[in-house]
């Protein structure tokens, strides 16, 4: 029995619903030793800014109970010498690359969504939204309804590439932002980026991280995550890819179950590199041994 | 977990086997593993991420060991008990499966030299006996000290292993074993005319080796540490900073891929 | 040396800051063999509502990665039983008594309150507002600042004790809601309660919890707590009680350096119910060993 | 962590020694705990919540194992390997110290009868040795029958100790040992007159026993199992319904404190 392991964001149909998430994959070239790239859904690369930044002072990680703080302050070398040192390679790969990008106002995210456009081979833009406004003082785009609406806009307008929303889980109700990017004409959602953290090191009375907070994630976060994507899949009608501690097999499983058309594999990159590439075959596995003919049936599925 | 090869370079995630894992000094342990492919890759001042549990998700990340020692298929890891991943590692009973990710990072450069000058403190000897033993055996004619340094007698370590290798002078802060005072000052006094050092340990020694060696014009390598969370590129988690860069994209340094040895101008200790 | 251990909560005073946290303590009785219960700063008691409730329907715990997520309900006597037939029991302890109270509206806290208030050794008030105000749909009171500010008015208004108002951390700014209870009369806020979670078993396709969701506890929101503790403690000038997965002495430090005057211990009761007593002799230990004269140094001295 | 003593309900808090740690069936082990405290205080029935980690935080909740065998200081715990706790638990090494909190619950009740009938099914089979002991000692003139189930005999464990204090009768469901069927099938045919139940396993089987019970009217106490966090009664996780009471704050009982063994009639299994 040939199962279907296929899924689709938007009119993009992706062979199966294993992405690697930004940030926590390199470049994708880091991990060809141990994964087949070429099986891969796609993958997501780390966060691409208007201009190069140098990243955050260290120490930029530290360890927590069954998750792990990262405050890498988006280190990255511009749009521009991603197209030109970047692209190149990327295409090579043979899987499906998303580029996540970041800005600082809602010009940033127009101009970079504008100049990733007209570039071949990308398969779809995904937008952190998770970033300070620096314009509005420093309010994270991401728990702004009206901002968040607003960057979707920006972006839409200067792309026709499916164009996925990155959520913060910081905020009082994600269905709510997930709403307005939704109407705003996003093709997707992705769900959830890093709670805020903080750790502090007792011996010398300072934060354990020189940016003081970070990033919350590994499977710590999974039951947060895989809660607000169950409300977003509830409260949506696109897509949403579900991100957040997801580890193994059954990780994947319970995100689509919870409504996710695809995932995202972050921090367990780090522990198992070869992890991504075996959870595409073992998912074409559970989908055989579970008596389900295609991928889609899983989506949502969980009875409530 | 899938077991590959990386055509870049060259490390490989492998189940070994643990032979042995034994206490050797204070808080210190010796872990011997049997890992074919990692050890006929590594080199000098290599090291690879240890996975210190199987199943449970903490401590979550794996911790990265230089390597101490490679004797034909096993390498050997010296580790000094400090937190939750390494005491559950000295718990852990011969026979068992580990998983290692390595060999990791940039080694040390051996280039040939008049004088090679090894110099350690604390747990930084760990990656000094392979590197020795691979200087004496790529370059037989070419003289090797070794300067270990410690807080006290009993924190210095399998001595005999290094005095097999070549000459080894040592200093303690309390004066209990060689010389009274810091290794540093050993360097200073010892180490005449031309020479190549390499150097690992608490940074504040590295910044004294590093500082004399400039002063004197030695080429200097230094292995340094930081927290790590994927130890091969792909986190950016690792930095240092370079010396002399602006504010823009390269002013960092990636401890696990562009190091863990640097020439010594390169970063700023 | 005699260390002084003892931190004020407006004009109460703690022999020291360990205290245990809401419904993971029972009444205290329970862990009398493993705790001098004399010797705890307090005891917060399981939250009491104004009519008995059977609490939610069973599997109501599921552990998580370090964590585990409870929907127990909030399963309680209702404050008349409580009053008559627990209060004589928790006076008999000789440790302060915390009543953790919760409504499904304005009027339910009020009444709670004032029923309270005119009961003798009852230490201080905590106002759960994490609950769903049955009156406006179902929105938790914790979410909305000018709900929260009315949840404190209502319970300050009728009582003279001290009034804590406990935090939710499922908003997107903690210290907009911390000010406006500061603002509405609170003697001091508490927080973390839980992160909203959810688990699912992919062999029968359902939620781990019959209620679905539940509140995510223990190690893994530590980081989440610290970095809420940290932020409301530098916004507000009342005191702040930090509470989220706090297991060791280590971790009782770098609450009270990231500001909090006092702490709760909660989830790690289950694993070591000898905890909280233990960590009274162990802070007392800390202090002295590095070298500082009173526990109020410690508060907010994180060196940022 | 501090060792003391429940004035109220006498359990405690002890750090055991592993004496034996040993696979006893497919995917089932036995671990003997010398515990000189939790054994002196243990009643048939009760169980304790064992820390299958130290230091780290996952597995984070203490796991519930019924007391399987008391032999004078130590207690036998037979579990099955299921999840992440219990393979930590199946590779922990003889001598080591572990962390038991115990006894709890309310064990079984022995009242005389002229026959009493232990029923159990899995690993539901565990509590019942120390009960069959304790009948045999507490009214050495009355009769006792073992009735175990499971699916196949490979999963029939340990039978020499159950045998050793009363006959023994099987049932599996593929018929490989003893009566092809249920248990209860076995129990409805052997089983005439007076008899007291005692039943533990699967809770279709405990469901099938409860009604047999009902309908010859003989006594019968049911082991139930549930998610716990605390084990002690702190945080009113493990709950089961009562027969018969409105929807308040009577509506619930709690296994690890009024149970884990009730009267069958008593709740709704
Ligand atoms: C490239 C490299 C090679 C290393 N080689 C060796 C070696 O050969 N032998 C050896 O004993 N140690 C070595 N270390 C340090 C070793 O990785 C840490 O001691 C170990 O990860 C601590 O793990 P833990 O869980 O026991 O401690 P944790 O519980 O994680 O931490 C305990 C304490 O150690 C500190 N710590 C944790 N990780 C690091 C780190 N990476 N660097 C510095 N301090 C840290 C923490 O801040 C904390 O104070 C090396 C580190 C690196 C980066
Ligand atoms: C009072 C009591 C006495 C028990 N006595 C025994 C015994 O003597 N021998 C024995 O083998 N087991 C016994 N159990 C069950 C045992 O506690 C669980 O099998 C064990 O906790 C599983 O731990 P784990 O980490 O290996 O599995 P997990 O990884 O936690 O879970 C693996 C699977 O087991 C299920 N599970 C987990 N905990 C329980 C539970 N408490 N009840 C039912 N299913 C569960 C999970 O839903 C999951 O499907 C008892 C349980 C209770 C409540
Ligand atoms: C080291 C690190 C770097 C990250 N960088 C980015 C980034 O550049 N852009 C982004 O949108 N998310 C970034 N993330 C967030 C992840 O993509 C993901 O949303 C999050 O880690 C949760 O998933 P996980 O628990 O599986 O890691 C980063 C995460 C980590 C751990
Ligand atoms: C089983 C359980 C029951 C709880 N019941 C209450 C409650 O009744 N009222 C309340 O305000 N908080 C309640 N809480 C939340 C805790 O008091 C605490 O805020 C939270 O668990 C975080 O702390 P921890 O990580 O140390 O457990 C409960 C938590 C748990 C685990
Ligand atoms: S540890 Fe991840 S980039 Fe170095
Ligand atoms: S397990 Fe906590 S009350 Fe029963």
């Amino acid at each position: 029995m040939a199962v279907d392991t296929k899924v689709s964001i938007g009119a993009w149909q992706l062979a199966n619903p294993i992405m690697t998430a930004s940030g926590t994959f390199g470049y994708g070239e880091e991990f060809q030793p141990y994964v087949d790239l070429t099986s891969l859904g796609a993958i997501v690369v780390k966060g691409i800014s208007l201009h190069p930044r140098p990243g955050n002072a260290p120490p930029r990680v530290v360890e927590t109970a069954s998750g792990m703080l990262n405050a890498i302050g988006l280190q990255n070398v511009g749009v521009e010498r991603f197209i030109t040192e970047k692209m190149a390679m990327l295409r090579g790969l043979g899987v499906p690359v998303v580029v996540n990008i970041l800005g600082d106002s809602l010009e940033d995210y127009r101009e970079l969504a504008a100049r990733l456009a007209v570039i071949d081979d990308i398969a779809a833009i995904e937008v952190n939204i998770s970033c300070p406004n620096v314009k509005k003082g420093g309010v994270a785009f991401g728990t702004d309804a009206a901002m968040a609406a607003r960057v979707t806009e920006a972006v839409c307008a200067v792309t026709r590439k499916p164009v996925i929303i990155k959520l913060s889980p910081n905020v009082t109700d994600v269905t709510e932002i997930a709403r307005a990017v939704e109407a705003a004409g996003a093709t997707a959602v992705s769900l959830i980026n890093t709670l805020i953290g903080m750790a502090i090191d007792i011996k010398t009375g300072r934060p354990k991280l020189a940016n003081i907070m970070g990033g919350l994630s590994g499977p710590a976060i999974k039951p947060v995550a895989l809660r607000m994507v169950y409300q977003v899949a509830r409260a949506v009608k696109i897509p949403v890819i579900g991100i957040g501690g997801i580890s193994c097999l059954a990780d994947v499983v319970e995100f689509m179950m919870a409504g996710a058309t695809a995932v995202q594999i972050g921090t367990a990159n780090f522990i198992n590199p070869a992890l991504s590439g075996a959870l595409v075959s073992e998912f074409a596995d559970y989908l055989e041994k579970s008596g389900r003919q295609s991928a889609t049936e899983l989506i949502g599925s969980v009875r409530v | 977990m899938t077991e590959a090869v990386s055509k870049v370079e060259l490390h490989y995630l492998e189940t070994g086997t643990i032979i042995a894992n034994k206490r050797v000094g204070p808080d210190t342990w010796c872990m011997t593993v049997e890992a074919p492919k990692i050890t006929a890759a590594a080199q000098p001042g290599q090291f690879v991420m240890v996975a210190v549990t199987q199943g449970a998700t903490d401590p979550l990340l794996r911790r990265p060991l230089s390597i101490h020692e490679i004797n034909k298929s096993r390498l050997g890891l010296l580790y000094r008990v400090v937190g939750k991943g390494t005491t559950l590692m000295a718990a852990l009973p011969e026979n068992q499966p580990i998983s290692l990710l390595g060999p990791l990072g940039k080694g040390f450069q051996i280039k040939s030299s008049p004088h090679h000058c090894l110099v350690g403190g604390g747990l930084g000897v760990a990656p000094l006996l392979y590197l020795g033993q691979e200087i004496r055996q790529q370059r037989p004619d070419e003289q090797i000290s070794i300067l270990l340094g410690a807080r006290t007698r009993s924190e210095l370590l399998l001595l005999e292993q290094y005095e097999a290798v070549a000459p080894v002078s040592l200093a303690t802060d309390d004066g209990s074993a060689g010389q009274h005072g810091f290794v540093t000052e050993l360097l200073a006094r010892k180490v005449r005319g031309k020479a190549t050092i390499y150097t690992c340990g608490p940074t504040p020694m590295m910044q004294g080796v590093a500082a004399l060696a400039r002063q004197r014009n030695w080429p200097c390598q230094v292995s340094l540490e930081a927290v790590m969370a994927c130890g091969m590129g792909a986190c950016l988690g690792c930095t240092v900073e370079r010396a002399g860069f602006a504010d823009n994209d390269q002013k960092y340094v990636h401890v696990c891929k562009d190091g863990p040895v640097f020439e010594a101008g390169e970063i700023w200790l």
